[in-house]
């Protein structure tokens, strides 16, 4: 489905990202809302990211639009992971030369926000390596990462409401881990973290979900679910999805979804899983005869 | 023997002066008025001694700064090989030991003395008697003879001390001279780079109570205030380069301080709250081997230090080794939990020490090599003045600073020890021997701070305390120059060093150290990792 | 897969379980009624009497109890160690020491209004910041507000720039010890190295009036009571899951949308606050104040007895201080020369066989039964 | 070459492995699979020393290593690749390397063949570990358990987050490895269609017990697809 | 029930920073404890020592105070060294109407009841040091440096000294004042600058720099060759105890003033060296390889003998009782003079000044003919005009 309605809503109740867009001209907005009139909810160009001079990335120029699943594959040490860093703000000014342009909808520009106000405004992310919080439980993994009020303030007096509960009870199911709801999230082996994580992202309700390798270290028939699970939530929000799995890659993006194949830090080629599986260039330097 | 070279002395004084005709004639009862308790009868007797013939004079002032000038309340006498002597007839006399006795003489007495005694001492073989008393005339001049200093000055071969000595004579004959020799007087002086030859053309500058210049010529005193300003640029360029002197100096102190620190807590991850006992225990072992060498070779104490410094990192090796098997062993990957029970080892420590060695310090001296000091490059920096024993700590820190360079880079125990502090399982995993490596890690830590405590001994206090003075900055140079990062540690210390000593002349030295710590502050929020961060992916997880 | 699962949580979590609720109800019981009647009402040499120095030293443990929890409240939960916290119980200290020097009035030995030391320096008047510290209200708004005050913007700062660990435990050793340097100063208007003491009176009651010292030592139980019921508040409320989750890996914290500045700031300068009120307890108490309360030594030991008691426990760190104060006072008095090989030792064996700290142990004990 | 028997492992009170009995064959590659969270990390944490065991043994040519550390395992000739690859981040790809070849009497250079097998290795060799992308990181991994001249390696599911063409080369590296060698290999995997190209032997575990083994050429024959999945 | 021992509280820190100075106070202590029970007790009564360790804690003197008054229920208490632990058991020694002997120099601003004060007022060392600096026989000086640690007792003493040099006609800018922070090690700056202020005439450094800090800086004094008759330096806090861990080599001939040095010639001293000597031995106490004596331990000595000899002539120990006995008691003091209890609670004391030799002992060169009456209320300081010199 593609969404060419002009804006989308992020929050509807007591949400109130705690930034302010400065020199954002040109559209009126409403707080809290991206900019998606020209129907790309992502839109990156000429980024250029370089750690004491290696340049990790050279020229990327890439966009997604919203509502979109797109795969993204490419070789080790393509920058795959660093591009998702710049998105959401880990790697930044802060610690690396950034130059470029990186928007989300036309009007954010994401290398002025740091992690939590970008995570606020609507970009989830798992990390390569399963990150969860060992010392909580599960439930309260997911009840943390749960779209809400994030500031302080709220949180001291918030309470775990139905909906909250409802919510877990779904996600916990849709991850496999119900059995495991009440143990804490260290005691969890490698995949069952990995599930965890996406769930934590489900529960975040994101406009833009950033995967890094979701699959890995899944047996192939979890990995069949987990490619279910996106397709599921296909429409809801912009999904990009970083796999070296080829089946799995296959298997969300379908016949016509987009596959972009970054190499060097730079784009080698895009197009339909059966475009760029043919492409010599992809074949020499990821893919192998 | 001493009897001869008195001898000597005389023949060459007597055949210096020329006339002595208000030389006094000095009597027993004159001397034994420096063995009483009254100051005015001393000093009366003194200037009684200085008057009299140079040779009688020589002799009794040699004899009184020697302390063989002795008495019974009666008779005085001076103790010779050949026996004891009386001063006034010259001839050996019989004289009760047990009730002889040294005067007492106070500063001033003393300082009277010496400056009398270095007249006589200008034509002294040894060149640096001869300079020190020039030094000393030129600090007093009153009551010197000129002419001895004419005539020694004619003797005097070496460069330097013709120098002085034109310094001297410029200074002394100034008041009596005509114009065109004073200028050229004020230009010897002007050249000259010893403060005392400043003061008096400064004084010459000066008013008198009447309200009159004590230089009337105005042409004189534009001259000397030309000099003065000429040495005045000197001078400050001089109290600049002293400053990094005296920063390198105090950086290289934090530098040993801290470096054992940098590695048990740098790079093994222990953060060592025992590490001023280490740098104590360090100390200690060198005050037991000075100890052994004062007791058993007083011949070598002079080189005491060699000995003691291996042993002093040994010590606290061996120390670190038991407690790295007793206690640290059992807290790897729990750095909070080290910071406590080395916290509760630091206790045990101190008041080990304050059980074997008493609460009290101990005394550890410099060896005449290491004490004093030097002054190079009078002439563009006057007043420059380097003590060896901080120009011996300076380069024993970059020595140790190299040591534990090749010991961690060059060596695969120092690559070890880096894969186990940064993942233990998975180095034990590829077959590092974790138990090994930790050991001999914190040991060479432990001893590292050893040798540092060895090195402090020399400039400070070896008391149970030591450690507790320095823990603090030892922490604060590690954490400035970022955890894990030898040369943070060393840009750190030499850093801090500078930047305390030149502040110090301004705010003083409380203002400074609250300024240093609150900079420090200041700057990690800068840089939250330290000066030499580490960079990276690693970093940030 | 099961889609009948209902997940089973509690709205909140009890700050207390009702069992815990009646023990805490019957100690504050014991406290209120038999410490008045114990020090007060039964006779001298009675063996129920409750002296002068118990009084003031059970009173001062509670007090460092108090900062104890505090501590807790940032190392465990929020993985920050401070190694300052002394300067925020000695903040309050000071500020609760300017009012009892100004209530000294003329008694002093100058017989002047100005406190003595500044007499003998030859101050004429009081510096700016002694203004209104001779009423109780203001002094107290002071207490309320200065620790917690510096604690927010030494934390702004420290937290913004994201220092954390070791870092950030050397870096408020600094703060404290530059403190205690500028402290030590006389210009600084606090008396230098004797600091304030031979207060007179409180609120026009003299301190050595026992009356006025039981009606402190109730203050430090009620306010330790109230701080162990707001820390538990606020470890079981949704910002102290926050709180652990920033412990436990910060960056995902921060990927799931919450900013780590405000929360960690909330809990810093709540423990300073905390802290502060601790302080300004103490000071009544053992009768003076002085930069010797700010040396780092001080601080790491009350880390001490945090660890001693158990870490993140809230009620450990309490039993730790008391655990650790006693020993101190039993072992100063009949082990005078060698109470410091004991006390060492009992920081290294604890960190060595019982890392979880008393508490720690205890629950072992009773899990494994 | 390595027989496991009869372990049971606890993690705070919960049975992870029970009774856990294999063997891996001298000169094969063996292949351990089975879901999520069944105890196959456990079980090559076990075997290489990390966590403790509480009941059984395990012996390597037919010597117990069980009271042995890591090390000395090591020493005893087997590798270890673990799952999340843990390199060591500030140490540079080099040094890792070197490390690897710590149970060797002396440091010795990096063989060709090392990089032979993963080039880029040499291209980085003077960055940091952690540094790396994290499939450059698994190839160094399998570089530093291959500089211990090993007898035995054991790869926790090696293949995770690395490019398909340089999968299909450490598949064909182990199998070289095995065939040319002599290594024995011990590999736990999830990804179906590599175990089919390389296993000599499979083993499949499901909640900490053995469930099925049998020859590699037989995995499709015996529905080994079905039991992983469940 | 007389039989009963009476006790005695020895209250000085044994760990910590103070413990350097004060672990031999406790010594001599007990060492004169010992010496009293040997010879018979007080009124026929042992003493018992009750020694405890307030650990250079300043709050826990107050604590152990307390301890000692209401649980040990000691006659009398030996102890402190700072002022400040001073001040801090101060209070409790007036609630609970206790008597506490302090046996160390200090700033004077104080006179207790409760309290009674062995060691110097500032007019029986800090004036008349400086008077000796400005003789002839000290050497004319005409600038002063005023270094010092920077607290309390430096503070006043420095004030005090200031106000008397400004009544000598010293001008203002012929006064640095200078202080250091607490351990300070590093004196290379302060040195420089005093070398560079003695450039303007004879100059005199006088230091109440604290514990150990001195070493550094009489290190670097060494260091920058500033010999003792160039700038002499006398120290108010530096005694044999403190020579004891120095090279004394580039110390020779700088000053120190107290009331005792243990290098005084008369009998009294000589039983005092003896029996402490033995005592060391006997006991082996770590520093009994080198036994020495100093002013706070002879002060500690004559305070305990005065005690003695005060609930002896009381008959009891009853604090108020021993209180007015202890009014004019006199004791024959190793320091050679017969020292006397003013009604000030402050010991008449002679004043020497001592010059330091090479084997770390002092050689006197200077004393009062006759003991002076300490003034706690110093004349420097406004706000002391009209003190009652007494204790009402
Ligand atoms: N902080 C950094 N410092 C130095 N180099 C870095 C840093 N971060 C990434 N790089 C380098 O940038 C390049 C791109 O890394 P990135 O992690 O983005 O690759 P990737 O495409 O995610 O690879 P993979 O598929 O293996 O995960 C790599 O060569 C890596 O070594
Ligand atoms: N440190 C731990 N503490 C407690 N339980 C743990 C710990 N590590 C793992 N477990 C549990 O042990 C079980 C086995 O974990 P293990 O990591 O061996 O699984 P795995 O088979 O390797 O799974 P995966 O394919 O996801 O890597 C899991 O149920 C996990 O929850
Ligand atoms: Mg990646
Ligand atoms: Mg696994």
């Amino acid at each position: 489905m593609q969404t060419s309605s002009s804006t989308i809503p992020i929050e509807t109740t007591d949400f109130q990202p705690e930034w302010e867009s400065k020199g954002n001209s040109g559209h009126f907005l409403e707080k809290g809302k991206i900019d998606l009139s020209h129907g790309e909810i992502l839109y990156i160009e000429d980024l250029v990211v370089s750690f004491d001079g290696f340049k990790a990335i050279k020229g990327l120029t890439l966009d997604i639009l919203s509502g979109e699943l797109r795969c993204i594959i490419g070789p080790n040490g393509a920058g795959k992971t660093t591009m998702m860093d710049v998105i959401t703000g880990k790697t930044g000014p802060r610690n690396a030369q950034v130059s470029g342009r990186v928007f989300l909808g036309q009007t954010i520009d994401l290398l002025k926000l740091k992690e939590p106000q970008i995570a606020q405004i609507g970009i989830g992310r798992k990390f390569q390596k399963p990150t969860v919080f060992e010392n909580l439980k599960v439930w309260e993994n997911l009840e943390l990462a749960r779209k809400s009020n994030k500031s302080w303030r709220v949180a001291l007096t918030a309470k775990v409401n139905q909906d909250a509960i409802e919510d877990m009870e779904k996600t916990l199911l849709q991850i496999g881990l119900e059995k495991e709801a009440y143990i804490p999230a260290g005691e969890l082996s490698h995949g069952q973290k990995q599930r965890l994580e996406i769930g934590m992202l489900l529960m975040q309700k994101p406009e833009l979900l950033l995967l890094d390798e979701p699959a890995a270290g899944m047996t192939d028939e979890e990995t069949m679910q987990l490619a279910d699970l996106l397709n599921q939530l296909r429409g809801t929000c912009s999904i990009v999805v970083v796999e070296h799995d080829m089946e799995f890659v296959s298997a969300l993006s379908g016949e016509t979804g987009i596959v972009t194949v970054l190499a060097e830090g730079a784009v080698l080629a895009q197009g339909t899983m059966e475009h760029v599986k043919n492409d010599p260039a992809v074949i020499e330097s990821y893919l192998g005869r | 023997m001493k009897f001869r070279v008195l001898n000597c002395l005389f023949t060459l004084v007597t055949s210096l002066v020329i006339g002595n005709t208000f030389a006094a004639d000095l009597s027993q009862k004159d001397l034994v008025q420096i063995f009483g308790e009254e100051f005015a009868a001393k000093q009366s007797s003194i200037n009684k001694i200085i008057k009299a013939p140079p040779e009688v004079a020589a002799e009794v002032l040699a004899a009184l700064q020697d302390e063989s000038l002795l008495s019974d309340g009666k008779v005085v006498v001076i103790k010779t090989n050949e026996g004891y002597l009386d001063p006034i007839s010259h001839v050996i006399v019989k004289i009760d030991e047990s009730s002889l006795e040294t005067p007492n003489l106070n500063n001033i007495l003393r300082s009277d003395i010496e400056t009398a005694a270095s007249q006589f001492k200008l034509l002294s073989k040894d060149p640096e008697i001869r300079e020190q008393s020039l030094n000393s005339l030129m600090a007093d001049m009153s009551g010197l003879n000129v002419a001895i200093v004419k005539s020694a000055k004619e003797k005097e071969s070496n460069a330097g001390l013709i120098t002085k000595f034109n310094e001297l004579i410029a200074m002394l004959d100034y008041p009596s001279s005509n114009e065109e020799d004073k200028i050229k007087a004020i230009q010897t002086m002007g050249n000259s780079s010893s403060a005392k030859v400043q003061e008096f053309l400064k004084g010459l500058l000066k008013k008198n109570d009447a309200g009159e210049f004590i230089e009337p010529n105005n042409t004189l005193r534009v001259a000397i205030e030309l000099a003065l300003r000429d040495y005045q640029s000197r001078k400050s360029r001089s109290e600049i380069v002293s400053n990094i002197f005296t920063g390198l100096s105090l950086g290289s102190v934090l530098l040993l301080a801290a470096m054992g620190l940098a590695i048990t807590y740098g790079l093994i991850g222990v953060i060592n709250m025992a590490h001023g006992e280490f740098l104590m225990v360090g100390a200690y072992a060198t005050f037991i081997i000075q100890s052994i060498f004062r007791a058993h070779f007083p011949g070598a104490l002079e080189y005491y230090l060699v000995f003691a410094a291996p042993f002093s990192f040994m010590a606290s090796a061996m120390l670190g080794l038991v407690l790295e098997y007793l206690v640290l062993r059992h807290l790897y990957g729990r750095p909070l939990e080290t910071l406590l029970a080395t916290f509760g080892v630091s206790l045990l420590m101190m008041q080990l020490v304050r059980v074997i060695f008493g609460a009290q310090n101990v005394e550890v001296a410099n060896p005449s090599w290491m004490s004093g000091s030097f002054m190079p490059f009078q002439s563009i920096f006057p007043g420059l003045l380097i003590p060896y024993n901080r120009l011996i700590i300076f380069f024993f820190s970059i020595f140790v600073v190299f040591i534990t360079w090749l010991v961690l880079n060059k060596t695969r125990m120092g690559l070890f020890v880096r894969a186990v502090t940064q993942n233990r399982t998975m180095a034990s995993c590829v077959g590092v021997k974790t138990r090994q490596i930790d050991s001999y890690a914190f040991a060479f830590g432990a001893g590292i701070a050893g040798l540092g405590g060895c090195a402090l001994s020399q400039i400070g206090n070896v008391g149970p305390d030591l450690g507790q003075t320095y823990i603090i900055d030892s922490f604060m140079v590690v954490v400035l120059g970022g955890v894990g990062q030898l040369a943070g540690t060393i840009i750190g210390a030499f850093g801090l060093g500078i930047l305390s000593k030149f502040s110090e002349p301004f705010i003083g030295a409380v203002l400074t150290k609250i300024g240093v710590l609150v900079m420090i502050i200041l700057f990690i929020q800068k840089r939250p990792q330290g000066m030499f961060a580490l960079k990276g992916r690693s970093a940030e997880m | 897969m099961n889609q009948s699962f209902h997940l089973n949580i509690p709205q909140r979590e009890p700050i207390l379980t009702t069992k815990w609720w009646m023990v805490l109800l019957a100690l504050s019981i014991l406290v209120y009624v038999l410490v008045p009647i114990c020090s007060l009402l039964v006779p001298e040499g009675n063996v129920f009497h409750l002296s002068a120095y118990s009084l003031t030293l059970i009173g001062k443990m509670l007090c460092f109890a108090l900062a104890a929890l505090a501590l807790d409240l940032v190392w465990g939960y929020c993985g920050i160690l401070s190694l300052g916290h002394g300067l925020f119980f000695s903040l309050g200290g000071y500020i609760m020491g300017m009012y009892l020097m100004r209530m000294i009035g003329t008694d002093g030995v100058y017989h002047s209004e100005l406190p003595d030391f500044m007499v003998f320096l030859d101050w004429k008047e009081l510096p700016w910041f002694w203004y209104g510290t001779n009423h109780f209200v203001w002094v107290v708004f002071l207490i309320l507000v200065i620790p917690g005050l510096i604690a927010f913007i030494f934390g702004f700062f420290a937290f913004r720039s994201r220092i954390k660990g070791v870092y950030l435990s050397i870096i408020t050793q600094a703060f404290t010890y530059a403190t205690m340097l500028l402290f030590f100063r006389n210009e600084t208007g606090f008396g230098g190295n004797n600091g304030f003491t031979d207060f007179k009176r409180i609120l026009g009651y003299s301190i050595s009036n026992p009356g006025t010292r039981v009606v402190l030592f109730l203050m430090s139980f009620t306010m330790l009571v109230a701080g162990f019921i707001a820390c538990r508040r606020i470890v079981q409320s949704k910002l102290g899951r926050v709180t652990m989750a920033i412990r436990d890996a910060e960056s995902r914290v921060m990927f799931s949308g919450y900013d780590p500045l405000g929360y960690k700031l909330f809990i810093w300068t709540f423990s300073a606050f905390l802290c502060g009120i601790a302080g300004a307890l103490y000071v009544p108490q053992v009768g003076i104040i002085n930069p010797g309360e700010m040396s780092p030594s001080n601080s790491i030991e009350l880390a001490v007895w945090v660890a001693v008691g158990g870490r993140a426990t809230l009620i450990g760190p309490i039993i730790g201080t008391f655990m650790v104060n006693g020993a101190k006072t039993v072992f100063t008095a009949i082990a005078p020369e060698y109470w410091l090989f004991i006390l060492g030792s009992l920081f290294v064996l604890v960190t060595l066989y019982i890392p979880n700290g008393v508490v720690g142990l205890i629950k072992e004990k009773i899990l494994k039964k | 070459m390595l027989q496991v028997q009869k372990i049971n492992q606890f993690y705070s009170g919960s049975h992870i492995l029970r009774d856990v009995t294999f063997e891996v064959p001298k000169g094969s590659l063996t292949v351990l699979m089975g879901r999520n969270g069944v105890g196959k990390t456990t079980m090559t944490k076990a075997i290489m020393g990390v966590v403790p065991i509480k009941s059984g043994d395990i012996l390597l040519e037919g010597k117990s290593i069980i009271k042995m550390p890591s090390y000395e395992r090591v020493a005893n000739g087997i590798a270890f690749v673990p799952q999340g690859r843990d390199i060591f981040p500030r140490l540079t790809v080099h040094e890792n390397l070197l490390v690897g070849g710590a149970s060797l009497k002396a440091s010795k250079k990096i063989p060709e063949m090392i990089y032979e097998l993963f080039p880029i290795l040499k291209e980085m060799s003077h960055r940091n570990g952690g540094d790396l992308s994290g499939g450059q990181q698994q190839q160094l991994a399998i570089g530093r358990a291959l500089m211990s001249q090993p007898k035995l390696i054991i790869l926790d599911e090696p293949t995770e987050g690395i490019q398909p063409n340089i999968i299909t080369q450490i598949g064909e590296t182990l199998v070289k490895l095995v065939k040319e060698q002599g290594i024995t290999i011990l590999l736990i995997e999830q990804y179906l269609d590599f175990i089919k190209k390389v296993a000599d032997k499979y083993v499949v575990m499901s909640r900490g017990e053995i469930i099925a083994q049998g020859n590699g050429s037989e995995i499709d024959q015996d529905g080994i697809g079905q039991l992983v999945s469940v | 029930q007389s039989k009963e021992p009476i006790k005695v509280g020895i209250l000085h820190s044994l760990s910590g920073t103070m413990a350097i100075s004060e672990t031999a106070l406790k010594d001599v202590a007990l060492m004169q404890i010992e010496a009293i029970n040997k010879a018979g007790g007080v009124l026929g009564r042992k003493l018992e020592p009750v020694v405890v360790d307030p650990a250079s804690n300043w709050p826990l003197f107050a604590e152990k105070t307390r301890q000692l008054l209401t649980k040990d229920k000691v006659s009398v208490v030996f102890g402190c060294w700072t002022s400040v632990s001073r001040k801090s058991a101060l209070p409790v020694f007036e609630e609970l109407n206790g008597l506490l002997f302090y046996p160390v120099q200090y700033e004077g601003e104080e006179m207790s009841k409760n309290v009674f004060y062995t060691g110097a007022a500032p007019n029986q060392q800090a004036i008349p040091a400086v008077e000796y600096l400005m003789s002839k026989e000290g050497g004319a000086a005409k600038r002063f440096v005023l270094l010092g640690t920077d607290y309390v007792y430096p503070r006043t003493t420095n004030k005090i000294l200031r106000a008397f040099l400004k009544s000598k006609g010293v001008d203002e800018k012929d006064i640095d004042e200078k202080y250091t922070p607490f351990g300070h090690s590093d004196y290379q700056t302060i040195v420089a600058d005093i070398k560079k202020f003695s450039q303007g005439g004879k100059t005199a450094v006088i230091s109440t720099i604290n514990g150990d800090s001195n070493v550094p800086f009489y290190k670097e004094l060494g260091n920058a060759g500033l010999k003792a008759k160039d700038v002499p330096v006398v120290a108010f806090s530096v005694g044999e105890e403190e020579l004891r861990g120095v090279d004394t080599k580039p110390l020779v001939g700088h000053l120190a003033a107290w009331n005792y040095f243990m290098s005084v010639k008369n009998p009294a001293n000589d039983a005092f060296k003896k029996e402490w000597a033995d005592y060391s031995k006997a006991k082996s106490l770590p520093t009994a390889g080198k036994p020495l004596t100093n002013d706070p331990m002879e002060a500690t000595v004559v305070g305990m003998k005065m005690w003695k000899a005060a609930v002896e002539k009381a008959g009891t120990t009853d604090v108020d009782a021993v209180r007015k006995a202890m009014y004019g008691q006199k004791v024959v003091a190793p320091s050679g003079f017969t020292l006397e209890m003013g009604n000030n609670h402050h010991l008449y004391k002679p004043v020497m000044i001592g010059e330091v030799k090479a084997d770390g002992q002092f050689n006197v060169v200077w004393k009062t003919p006759t003991t002076i009456r300490a003034k706690p209320w110093s004349p420097f300081i406004a706000g002391n005009e009209g003190k009652a010199d007494m204790v009402k």
